[in-house]
């Protein structure tokens, strides 16, 4: 049924400009960051999108949620096609797709509060209560109120990944992108982070994507995975099919290559 | 971004910079309220006096059409003549222009050892009060202009305890046997060494006075930058090497810690030569600035405008040497 | 023979403890992992035997014995030409720990010839056969090249030929694959390992990653705190850690082939157990 | 390391509170100086001429810190000249600082052509000798108080856009800053609520430091005798003068002096300290 799906992206391309190697007069040449690439994704589904550096794995996501601008191709979201949408067209749309950033040092302003960082989206979409709303965020990604009036630089890695999920949370949008949001962490904050998500799309039913550069934290996490390696799709599947019998050589070399905390696992 | 398109960019910007100040000087001293003609005669001019000045110095034609003229004339080499002087005025600020590059030069000279030497002793003795007091001094010198040094120094080298001239670039009782205007550069070529330390000694001042801001500026810059390169791992792999700080600091840390300073200075470099123009005056100085605010005060607006633009050549000229330098020293723009 | 052996030792930024009472030895041949998240100081007992430690650190008591040299006793002079002798340092980052302004192949021989006294052609000899060692294509042509001409793991591999050059006795690397992609890790921890068993080196290899440490330790050292809380081998610990934090931290790894296991976060009961012992051990030494 | 920070922010505020200190007496002192001061800073007196200061031999307590050549009082004028250096610092440090500002964010966040325009414009500026581009100024438009201030703006307005435009920049390349669009906030908005309070430390620290430009140009004006008209006090003036009877009257710079060296030093600190004491990030 193709109501039930949520993005449907066609042959999307992207470039950026090469300004190292750009004439002295005349445009720069391209760099292709993405080389037609196809997906799609129901609502509920929990997707994750890995590869190493250079995937153009952070790129896509950037596209979905148009902070880029693709060069080509289409990107539907809720059946609407956003691909060459203006941002004053995009503004009503954004409380539906939001994003939880990699670094929540750079992405939480730190002359903000936490409270004003989370209500800033819920009162630019004109949502009323918000105060209310506000409180309810941290309930849920289990923060205590009192953390409002903190400023960023006060709280832990962990908390501040938190404050990132809230944000992206208050205004109950259709789909979140989630960029490598448990790399910078330790292992144990890593695990609450995830545990969190995971209770999350359990509750509130997220549609989500999930980008990382690790396989065993999509395992976990993901019904569907798709490897990207240099802007292409290698590999999109369900999850349990993909590790347990990767199709791609790619893939194979992926899941190799990850040293598992057992001994059994010998590298020779 | 190859050397050779960055050169052309630049020496493309570098045009339009000229230009643009060309523009803006000829027409601020026009535009603006305020008869230019009337500035230059005395109270009590008749009518016809001011037409015969007006005609003589084109004045009577459209601002425009005065400035294509004047242009045009520029790109020949001729700058047009002084009002007061009735000499050229190119071969007028060229007799004055060696005295300030040689007080400009010599005050970068002084702001780069003590800068420098600043910026090395912090860095050794970081975390230590040698250090606190560095960054004092620094924050004071820093905040106060080259204005007020030459006054504090008056204050102390000329009068609480004399020993060096405090105006003047030259005692008039030297006969000068030489050839050109770049007279502490020739006295040392011919071996003068008396009239080498007259020229000093009334140098001395007016150049530690531009210095001290500039040396305050390049220690915070350089000691920044070193602080960041040490912690970069390629500084603490050579520790683990078995080298000694000192080594460690000026051959693996400070190669990389001047480059991003370079440009950086290089601005600050053009603010020194810009306060020439009052620090010359403050020490009664034969240098250029000198002689741009006689020409303002008597209004000889073609002098002016020669001098401006002389002054533009120069700091852009300044900026395009450090832009490629920067680029020169850069191992990845080289090869790039 | 015990290359590396450190006992009892504390330091302190101010007043405040960063490493506790840490004692542990590496033998020859041995890869000991040094294991913990941030804030450990597992980073800066690396850095203690390399004498790289922050200036604000210092070190309070303990002994550091390098191949038979008491550290601390010797002169600050002597103590940097035991360490550029006998220990080398693999680090994190490949894209800051090569000077960029310098061409590659002095970098791999300075500590021969400014150091050790060995001549330019013999070190250059040196330099290009241990690039061969670590499979890079052209020594010849990779020694003349600046570093930002390389791809990162090319630069991790010239980072560990150098870390070899002077055969010391000890190698001490820091977190050396975590700024790299997972296949470029596999090869360069193998490479590591390799290294380190054909020369018989004493391997420290400071890393927060324990599927890390089950590929390339015989034994761990698990801080949490500046505290050591076990030091075992590695199949001791994998099949039954010693210490309740251990085994937390172990849960808390992911570990793709067993997806049902879900990631259970360090309880807060274990990390206030642990909190509890630094505070007891404090309280024994007379911090407050 | 503790101790060490403890360290900095008593030093940084020591640095507030004495700068501040300075400053607020020197307001005080501007704004009763009809009050406050002993003599006419005008009155001349020829048989009072070149009097030395309270504690030298041959003083008059009625001049406590001595006279010029002309007689007049050196503390009266140094006291109505913080009047002309107050206004001028205050007047046209912040309208330099307001254009300045605006222009480097919108160079900054914007980019495009308004970033091309507003750096050429910053390249062509920088290209000018600033003292004597005032100077010019200043004869072309005329002497006074609006012209000095007019001449700062037109000046000092790149010191601001130059920096403020780094800043935006490096700002905007931030995270939060893709966060706030995502959240549907739009382009001048997030320049306004998230850029600005971002760069506001360093705007204010510009600010401090353009009030000392602004008072040092003044004086520099004063001293090529191209200030207000040359009758009424001011620093510079008084430095002028100073410096032609140095030999014979030292005092008649050394305390203008002190007081333009202080002013300056004092605006610059303040600056740094309130950033230090009021950013909630430092804090």
């Amino acid at each position: 049924m193709s109501d039930d799906v949520i993005y449907e992206i066609e042959n999307l391309r992207l470039s950026f400009p090469d300004m190292a190697h750009k004439p002295l007069f005349g445009a720069a040449p391209r760099i292709e960051i993405l080389k037609g690439i196809d997906m799609r994704i129901a609502r509920g589904d929990v997707v994750g999108i890995v590869g190493g550096s250079g995937s153009g794995k952070s790129t896509l996501g950037r596209a979905m949620i148009r902070l880029l601008e693709p060069d080509s191709g289409s990107i539907r979201f809720n059946g609407q096609d956003i691909t060459h949408l203006e941002e004053t067209a995009l503004r009503p749309m954004r409380r539906r797709f939001q994003m939880i950033f990699q670094d929540p040092m750079s992405s939480l302003n730190p002359r903000q509060t936490v409270g004003s960082i989370i209500a800033g989206p819920l009162k630019l979409q004109g949502f009323d209560r918000v105060s209310a709303r506000v409180d309810q965020a941290l309930d849920h990604v289990g923060l205590p109120r009192r953390f409002r009036s903190r400023y960023p630089h006060e709280l832990s890695g962990g908390q501040r990944q938190r404050v990132g999920i809230a944000r992206a949370i208050a205004t109950e949008p259709d789909f979140i992108l989630a960029d490598e949001i448990v790399s910078g962490l330790d292992v144990s904050s890593q695990a609450q982070v995830l545990n969190l998500l995971e209770q999350l799309v359990r509750e509130l039913g997220l549609t989500l994507a999930f980008i990382s550069h690790d396989l065993s934290v999509i395992r976990r996490l993901c019904q569907r995975t798709m490897v990207l390696y240099r802007g292409e799709v290698v590999e999109y599947r369900d999850t349990r099919a993909l590790f347990e019998a990767p199709e791609a050589e790619y893939t194979r070399e992926l899941l190799d290559a990850i040293p598992l905390p057992d001994l059994e696992q010998v590298w020779a | 971004m190859t050397l050779i398109r960055r050169i052309l960019l630049r020496l493309l910007t570098t045009a339009i910079t000229l230009f643009g100040v060309a523009v803006i000087v000829f027409f601020v001293i026009r535009v603006v309220p305020g008869n230019p003609v009337a500035m230059m005669l005395p109270p009590g001019a008749t009518d016809d006096d001011i037409a015969r000045l007006k005609a003589l110095y084109g004045l009577d034609k459209t601002i425009p059409e005065q400035f294509l003229i004047w242009l045009g004339g520029v790109l020949h080499g001729d700058f047009g003549t002084s009002i007061t002087t009735r000499q050229p005025v190119l071969s007028l600020v060229l007799s004055r222009l060696p005295a300030t590059i040689e007080l400009s030069i010599m005050a970068l000279v002084i702001a780069m050892i003590i800068g420098g030497a600043l910026a090395l002793t912090g860095t050794r003795k970081r975390g230590t009060k040698v250090e606190g007091t560095i960054d004092v001094t620094n924050g004071v010198a820093l905040s106060v202009p080259d204005f007020l040094w030459g006054l504090v120094l008056i204050l102390l080298f000329g009068v609480l305890w004399p020993i060096f001239h405090i105006s003047g670039r030259i005692s008039p009782s030297i006969d000068l046997p030489f050839s050109t205007n770049f007279y502490l550069f020739e006295s040392v070529l011919r071996l003068r060494f008396d009239i080498w330390a007259d020229l000093v000694s009334h140098m001395f001042m007016p150049s530690l006075a531009l210095a001290i801001p500039l040396a305050a500026i390049i220690a915070q810059l350089l000691k920044q930058s070193l602080k960041e390169t040490m912690h970069l791992d390629y500084v603490t792999l050579a520790r683990t090497k078995g080298y000694d700080e000192n080594h460690v600091i000026t051959r693996e840390a400070l190669p990389n810690a001047v480059l991003p300073t370079l440009t950086l200075i290089g601005v600050q470099f053009t603010f020194l030569i810009g306060g020439t123009v009052i620090i010359e005056r403050l020490f009664s100085y034969e240098g250029l600035g000198n002689m741009a605010i006689d020409a303002v005060i008597n209004r000889d607006l073609p002098l002016i405008q020669g001098i401006v633009i002389l002054f533009a050549l120069i700091f852009t000229a300044v900026n395009l040497v450090v832009d490629l330098t920067y680029a020169a020293l850069n191992p990845r723009l080289r090869n790039g | 023979m015990s290359f590396l052996t450190i006992e009892n030792l504390n330091a302190r930024v101010g007043t405040a403890p960063i490493l506790r009472d840490v004692s542990l030895s590496v033998e020859a041949g041995e890869v000991r992992g040094l294991v913990g998240e941030s804030g450990a100081g597992k980073s800066m007992i690396g850095k203690a035997v390399l004498g790289t430690l922050p200036t604000a650190v210092e070190i309070e008591s303990g002994r550091i014995v390098l191949d038979g040299e008491d550290l601390q006793a010797l002169k600050p002079r002597d103590r940097r030409r035991v360490i550029g002798a006998k220990a080398a340092l693999i680090p994190q980052d490949p894209l800051t720990a090569l000077n960029p302004s310098r061409r590659v192949g002095p970098q791999i021989t300075n500590r021969l010839v400014d150091i050790l006294g060995w001549t330019r052609a013999d070190a250059g000899h040196r330099a290009a056969e241990l690039l061969d060692e670590v499979s890079i294509p052209d020594p010849e042509r990779v020694m003349r090249a600046y570093p930002h001409e390389l791809s990162g793991g090319m630069r991790q591999r010239i980072l560990i030929a150098s870390a070899f050059a002077a055969e010391p006795k000890l190698i001490i690397a820091d977190e050396p694959t975590t700024a790299l992609d997972v296949t470029v890790q596999k090869q360069i921890l193998r490479l590591i390992r390799q290294m380190q068993a054909r020369h018989g080196t004493a391997l420290l290899f400071v890393t927060h990653d324990l599927g890390v440490v089950s590929k390339v330790c015989q034994s761990l050292t698990v801080l949490f705190g500046g505290m050591v809380l076990e030091d075992t081998r590695v199949e001791q610990f994998f099949a039954r850690p010693g210490h309740p934090y251990s085994a937390a931290l172990l849960a808390a790894t992911p570990k793709y082939t067993d997806p049902d296991a879900s990631l259970t976060p360090v309880p807060d009961a274990v990390i206030a157990g642990v909190e509890a012992e630094i505070e007891a051990h404090d309280r024994m030494h007379g911090h407050v | 390391m503790a101790d060490a920070r403890g360290l900095v922010k008593r030093r940084a505020g020591a640095r507030l509170w004495l700068s501040a200190g300075w400053l607020v007496l020197l307001v005080l002192v501007a704004l009763f100086a009809p009050l406050l001061a002993p003599q006419d800073p005008l009155m001349q007196d020829l048989f009072a001429a070149r009097l030395p200061p309270f504690w030298a031999s041959g003083a008059d307590p009625n001049f406590p810190l001595g006279t010029d050549s002309l007689g007049r009082d050196v503390l009266s004028r140094i006291m109505y000249g913080a009047r002309v250096a107050l206004s001028v610092a205050l007047i046209a440090g912040i309208l330099t600082c307001v254009i300045g500002s605006v222009l480097g964010l919108i160079a900054g966040y914007f980019r495009g052509w308004p970033d091309v325009v507003i750096s050429r414009l910053v390249d062509i500026w920088m290209a000018f000798p600033p003292v004597l581009f005032s100077i010019l100024l200043i004869a072309v438009m005329g002497t006074g108080l609006g012209s000095i201030i007019i001449a700062v703006v037109v000046i000092d307005w790149t010191r601001f856009a130059r920096v403020i435009r780094a800043e935006a920049m490096s700002q905007g390349a931030m995270d939060y800053v893709a966060s706030a669009q995502v959240s549907g906030r739009k382009r001048f908005s997030i320049m306004l609520t998230e850029i600005l309070p971002n760069v506001m430390p360093t705007i204010v620290v510009l600010l401090t430091l353009e009030m000392g430009i602004a008072v040092i140009v003044e004086a520099i004006l004063s001293f090529v005798n191209l200030s207000i008209s040359t009758d009424d006090p001011t620093w510079g003036s008084m430095i002028a003068e100073g410096r032609l009877s140095i030999h014979q009257a030292w005092w008649v710079l050394v305390f203008p002096l002190i007081a333009l060296f202080l002013t300056v030093l004092s605006l610059s600190q303040l600056g740094e300290g309130l950033k230090d004491r009021f950013d909630p990030v430092l804090r």
